[in-house]
């Protein structure tokens, strides 16, 4: 018997695969710990790369050289970018796809001015900022907590994103939901592996305990994506970006804690998933629009 | 990956509601929390005419009398109940939820045509003796005796957290069998007759100051051996395939209860100024969020059970855990709306406040539910 | 070396210990247990006991026949009477002294419109309310959610009782704060003697790590409160009344936890503890106004 | 119960805080965090200052040389000089905190002359020996050993988490000299020489990006068995005394710094509008309020280690469980201040934010520490 069927479809299991196999074989550990000790410029053969196996050009019709797949399919791609860190606006390069030549084939490095106070991400490696028409403004340079993600100050008020907002924190959701999932995996990896006192720190109920509300938060967060990714519903949208900061912050400040000590170094990858998550939460959609917006939506709802 | 319903779920509910719209007009009023034979006369009442629409036992396999729907058609039917504000399942509870799904499981031929169809009929109750005073978290170290005596077992203890006791015709009971084996391995499921002689009832008295539980005192009570489901000594295997179909989609009709609640707080807040204060409206917009995801997750958790063909998937821990929580904070969130008023035992969600304190407790404690979502999902090591 | 001591005296613990005797001896368990049962009115017998202790009277004047001592003997006093539970109008009593006849001595029982709502607990048992002439107005039963604490709700506004808000919040807040110290001991206790998976729960790391931060919560609140009655400094008091109601709501929820199941049964006085913590909670200040009060000393500090 | 200073204690607050204000403008610039020897330098020079107007070693007894003050005046002495913002205790963290009182407490005469004065006037800088990469929450664990060859331990092993390693002239060391007892009985407590062969100091960069920690690894370094402190496997005795005196005031002048921050954060928030919002507002209040509590508790913790005689409480673990959380939230607020500006490392809190992630780590990690609570406090049983 036919049924509604939430779970991804063969083909979404598929995709999801396909691009965790990109992404593990083109930045894995190694390439993500030489690109942090080498500087945050993006690679553009890895762009292109992304470009070639249709990250940009997801939703795109195919009759426009697109893939001709849909949101669902593109949180899914997303996630597995969140949860390898992959540096560079992904999410503005893949909004600008159609309309910014280049962006949709990986060839253009597209920003935007997704974050408050005159912040953005990635303008040394720009050759557009989304909706704002020619070459990128100068900016100032700002030292960035996050070491992968530089960023600029630029004067003056941005251009209307109104039509990309949704999306833009949709997709910002899935990558945090990435980073949630995968800092819960090294959580527990970790917590199995390290002894202490005679046996494994996972073994410690406390430890336990916080690694499961780990997972408690990245598959609420996870589900709400998926969700929101199906309805395209803005006060969906808003639930599923504020549950996945949540839980993108919650979770590399949980699995900073699993870690101890070792957690605090450099060497470490939890800092990177702490230090991008909190950059993400700034990005489209704030926790405190998101609730006003859900209030609204509530109210609306109870009229 | 959708949401969107098959032609044949939408014309199933429907149907369903067009049959709520006419039949919850022609119910009797509610009797009072405290009537327990009205609340039976009340619940039964209402399963019967869910058997004669055709919608008894959705859930239940065909060849147990059941209607072999998906779990789809299930949610859909617990959506829509709750919405219309039909009678809570109740008293039939542990009879289509627990023992009914067990013995439909587990026991034979005789057993399923003795004990099935007055379920699904609404003739008879069915109450559940599983805790007990020293066994709660740990069930499966319950010490509830049963000795062998010709063709019965002798029972001999006491079970706690027993609802519906008071007007239950059956009991599922666990009982330890073998007092020698390692604990999970002496245990066995009877279903004890609640007349039998040595049974005597007292009810329980919660913090809400409601008597919805009841404590059961077993003196000797003779149990015919053909009254047991499983093999001897196999009953925690037995219980545990009811255990799991609890935890499937026990909180449906609760979630959409629950944004119904956040609705109704909105605009009690709108009525007394609070929503002007963003604190307060805030945290009412992401409990707005959590409730939406927490529906969402159903969905999630029913579709996967869909796709594995019925067998309730690990999900239930992980629901039950962000679920427990969200209620109490949406029950003090509704305190945070009414102020002062909270105090007051009459206002309209003191008491749910109240009941709310037992979710982080009732059916396996939040500790307990991290265990099981580390342990067995997660695959931490057990500690020493 | 004479040093500042914030520790209490020799004095001031003979004082917390007599009462601490007074009020087991008077107002112990059984009790507790009896009045739950037998309704909710208020002993004259204890509240006259009460008053030839001292426990209205203690900080008036020994000239106006009180017992002169300040307000760091008050909230030890009070802390005590949270301990056990004691019910009735004791803060609106104590701070009638001197003002209503027969409240210094027990022989009246004063209550106070110290609730939002027009609600005002103990009014059948009240010979006065504080602030208003003559006798009590008339006020309509409401059920209440504390068994032991009646509540009425009267029409109109009540006096200005500006005056007496803040001993009345720092009272509260010792009553809180007893409450909160009393929930730590009773965990404790049944987390060393309930044993389940064959070890006592609180051999648990999860029920261990929960009455550690039972008692953190209680000894912040408790220390808030004592200097809040040594320094009768406006923001201290809404700091004290802030931390106090959050320790006694806070550890009654994580008390009754403890407890599992057994917790959840009236026969256990935790839900008398969590709910007469909320009643205090609305009492005289609530958390919303503490924290206002806060950031506004806060900003005045910062200026 | 009293807050109020006696004359002596006025008193010596208006010494400290006259001295403060003519000695401080006087100070050379503060080195940057990278230049170590400069800061050794400043910090030592800071000390030597100290120690000509008779403030250091305030809290070390009399006859350790130093100045026998009460713990009062000792916490006086830690809020005036965090207030007027004097140079923080830096390089001389472990001489004067941890290895100078475990040897006025442990030492001989002989060791006492050797180490303290340097100490006290500021020309010698000790650093820290005891975690190990693999010994981290558990101690006890370590596994650097030293083997005794003639008058001196062989010592072999690595260490990390070390302050200053750069920099200091001896290290108080943690040794396994029985591997095959019980773990806390084979240790003992020795002082190495930093330029001795064999010892190798490597930076540990810290998710903030600074080099504020080292590892150490120690290749048959030499150290005379005249360096030991205690005897041969007391180690964890003798250091269980360092210990207990870090948890005592360690973050007086940070609770003091943290207020101020509160009242900066303040500042910042009605500079931009951000004040205006009351869930901000209201965070901030809270914070206000408990990091209030925060300052009284240290004064509680003090006045009863007075009462005892100087020997720290058990309140050390309490303090530090609700310190470090509210440091954190404390951080996590500065952040709401700045909003997306708070991506920015050169904004004023964003080190401070990053640092603060190791306060429920460092030093007993939150776990550990309610461990601690519940077992030692409280009396909670150990687990199986």
């Amino acid at each position: 018997m036919r049924a509604v069927d939430f779970q991804p479809t063969e083909d979404q299991r598929a995709l999801r695969a396909g691009v965790r196999d990109l992404l593990e074989g083109r930045y894995g550990r190694e390439v993500l710990r030489a690109d942090l000790d080498g500087g945050a410029g993006i690679d553009r053969a890895v762009w292109r790369e992304l470009g070639r196996a249709g990250f940009f050009a997801l939703r795109l019709a195919e009759a426009g050289g697109g893939v001709g797949l849909g949101l669902p399919e593109a949180a899914l791609v997303f996630e597995e970018a969140g949860r390898v860190l992959l540096p560079g606006p992904l999410v503005a390069t893949h909004l600008a796809a159609g309309t910014v030549p280049g962006a949709a084939e990986g060839e253009a490095v597209v920003t935007a001015l997704d974050l408050g106070d005159g912040l953005v991400t990635h303008l040394d490696d720009a050759d557009a900022v989304l909706g704002l028409p020619g070459t990128p403004p100068r900016g100032e340079p700002v030292r960035s907590a996050d070491p992968m993600t530089p960023l600029h100050r630029v004067a003056g008020c941005g251009p209307d994103l109104s039509a990309y907002r949704e999306t833009g924190a949709l997709l910002t959701a899935a990558l945090q939901t990435g980073s949630a999932l995968r800092t819960v995996e090294l959580a527990v990896r970790y917590a199995g592996e390290r002894e202490q006192f005679g046996q494994p720190v996972g073994a410690f109920q406390a430890v336990k305990h916080l690694c499961a509300g780990m997972l408690v938060r990245a598959e609420v967060a996870r589900t709400a994506v998926y969700a929101a990714a199906v309805t395209a519903d803005g006060a969906e949208i808003a639930a599923a970006k504020l549950l996945a900061d949540g839980a993108a912050v919650g979770n590399a400040r949980d699995c900073l804690q699993v870690h101890g000590g070792m957690g605090f170094t450099w060497e470490s990858d939890v800092h990177l998933h702490l230090k991008r998550a909190w950059l993400r939460a700034e990005q489209w959609r704030t926790a405190a629009e998101a609730e006003e917006l859900l209030a609204a939506d509530l109210m609306g709802s109870a009229r | 990956m959708d949401l969107t319903y098959t032609e044949e779920e939408q014309e199933f509910r429907a149907r369903l509601r067009a049959w709520l719209a006419t039949t919850l007009p022609e119910l009797p009023p509610r009797p009072s929390p405290d009537d327990w034979p009205g609340r039976r006369a009340h619940d039964l009442g209402w399963q019967r005419r869910l058997y004669e629409a055709g919608y008894a036992g959705l859930h239940w396999p065909l060849d147990a009398g059941g209607r072999g729907a998906t779990p789809t058609q299930h949610l859909i039917f617990l959506e829509e109940t709750e919405r219309a504000g039909a009678p809570y399942v109740g008293a039939n509870f542990v009879g289509l939820l627990h023992a009914g799904p067990t013995i439909a499981a587990e026991g034979t031929a005789g057993q399923r045509a003795r004990w099935l169809p007055p379920v699904l009929r609404g003739e008879e109750v069915w109450c559940q003796g599983f805790s007990e005073p020293d066994a709660g978290s740990d069930l499966a170290s319950l010490r509830t005796r049963a000795e062998r005596d010709g063709d019965a077992y002798v029972v001999t203890g006491s079970k706690i957290w027993t609802s519906h006791a008071e007007v239950a015709d059956w009991c599922e009971l666990l009982v330890r069998t073998d007092a020698r084996a390692p604990k999970h391995r002496g245990i066995s499921w009877l279903a004890m007759p609640m007349d039998a002689p040595g049974v005597t009832v007292r009810p329980l008295r919660t913090l809400a100051g409601s008597t919805e539980f009841a404590q059961m005192f077993l003196d000797e009570v003779r149990v015919p051996v053909s009254h047991r489901v499983g093999a001897e000594n196999d009953g925690w295997r037995v219980t545990m395939v009811t255990l799991s179909f609890e935890r499937g989609t026990a909180f449906v009709g609760e979630v959409v209860a629950c944004r119904r609640t956040l609705g109704e707080l909105a605009r009690a807040a709108r009525a007394n100024g609070r929503w002007d204060d963003p604190v307060l409206r805030r945290r009412l917009g992401r409990l707005w969020g959590e409730f939406g995801a927490l529906w969402r997750l159903t969905q999630w958790n029913v579709s996967e059970s869909q796709r594995s063909g019925g067998i309730p998937g690990t999900g239930g821990s992980v629901f039950k855990l962000a679920y427990s929580h969200a209620r109490q904070e949406l029950y003090d969130t509704a305190a945070e709306v009414l102020g002062a008023r909270s105090l007051g035992l009459d206002e309209e969600w003191t008491l749910d406040r109240l009941s709310s304190l037992s979710y982080t407790i009732a059916a396996g404690t939040s500790q307990i539910q991290r265990n099981i979502v580390a342990e067995r999902i997660l695959g931490l090591p057990k500690g020493r």
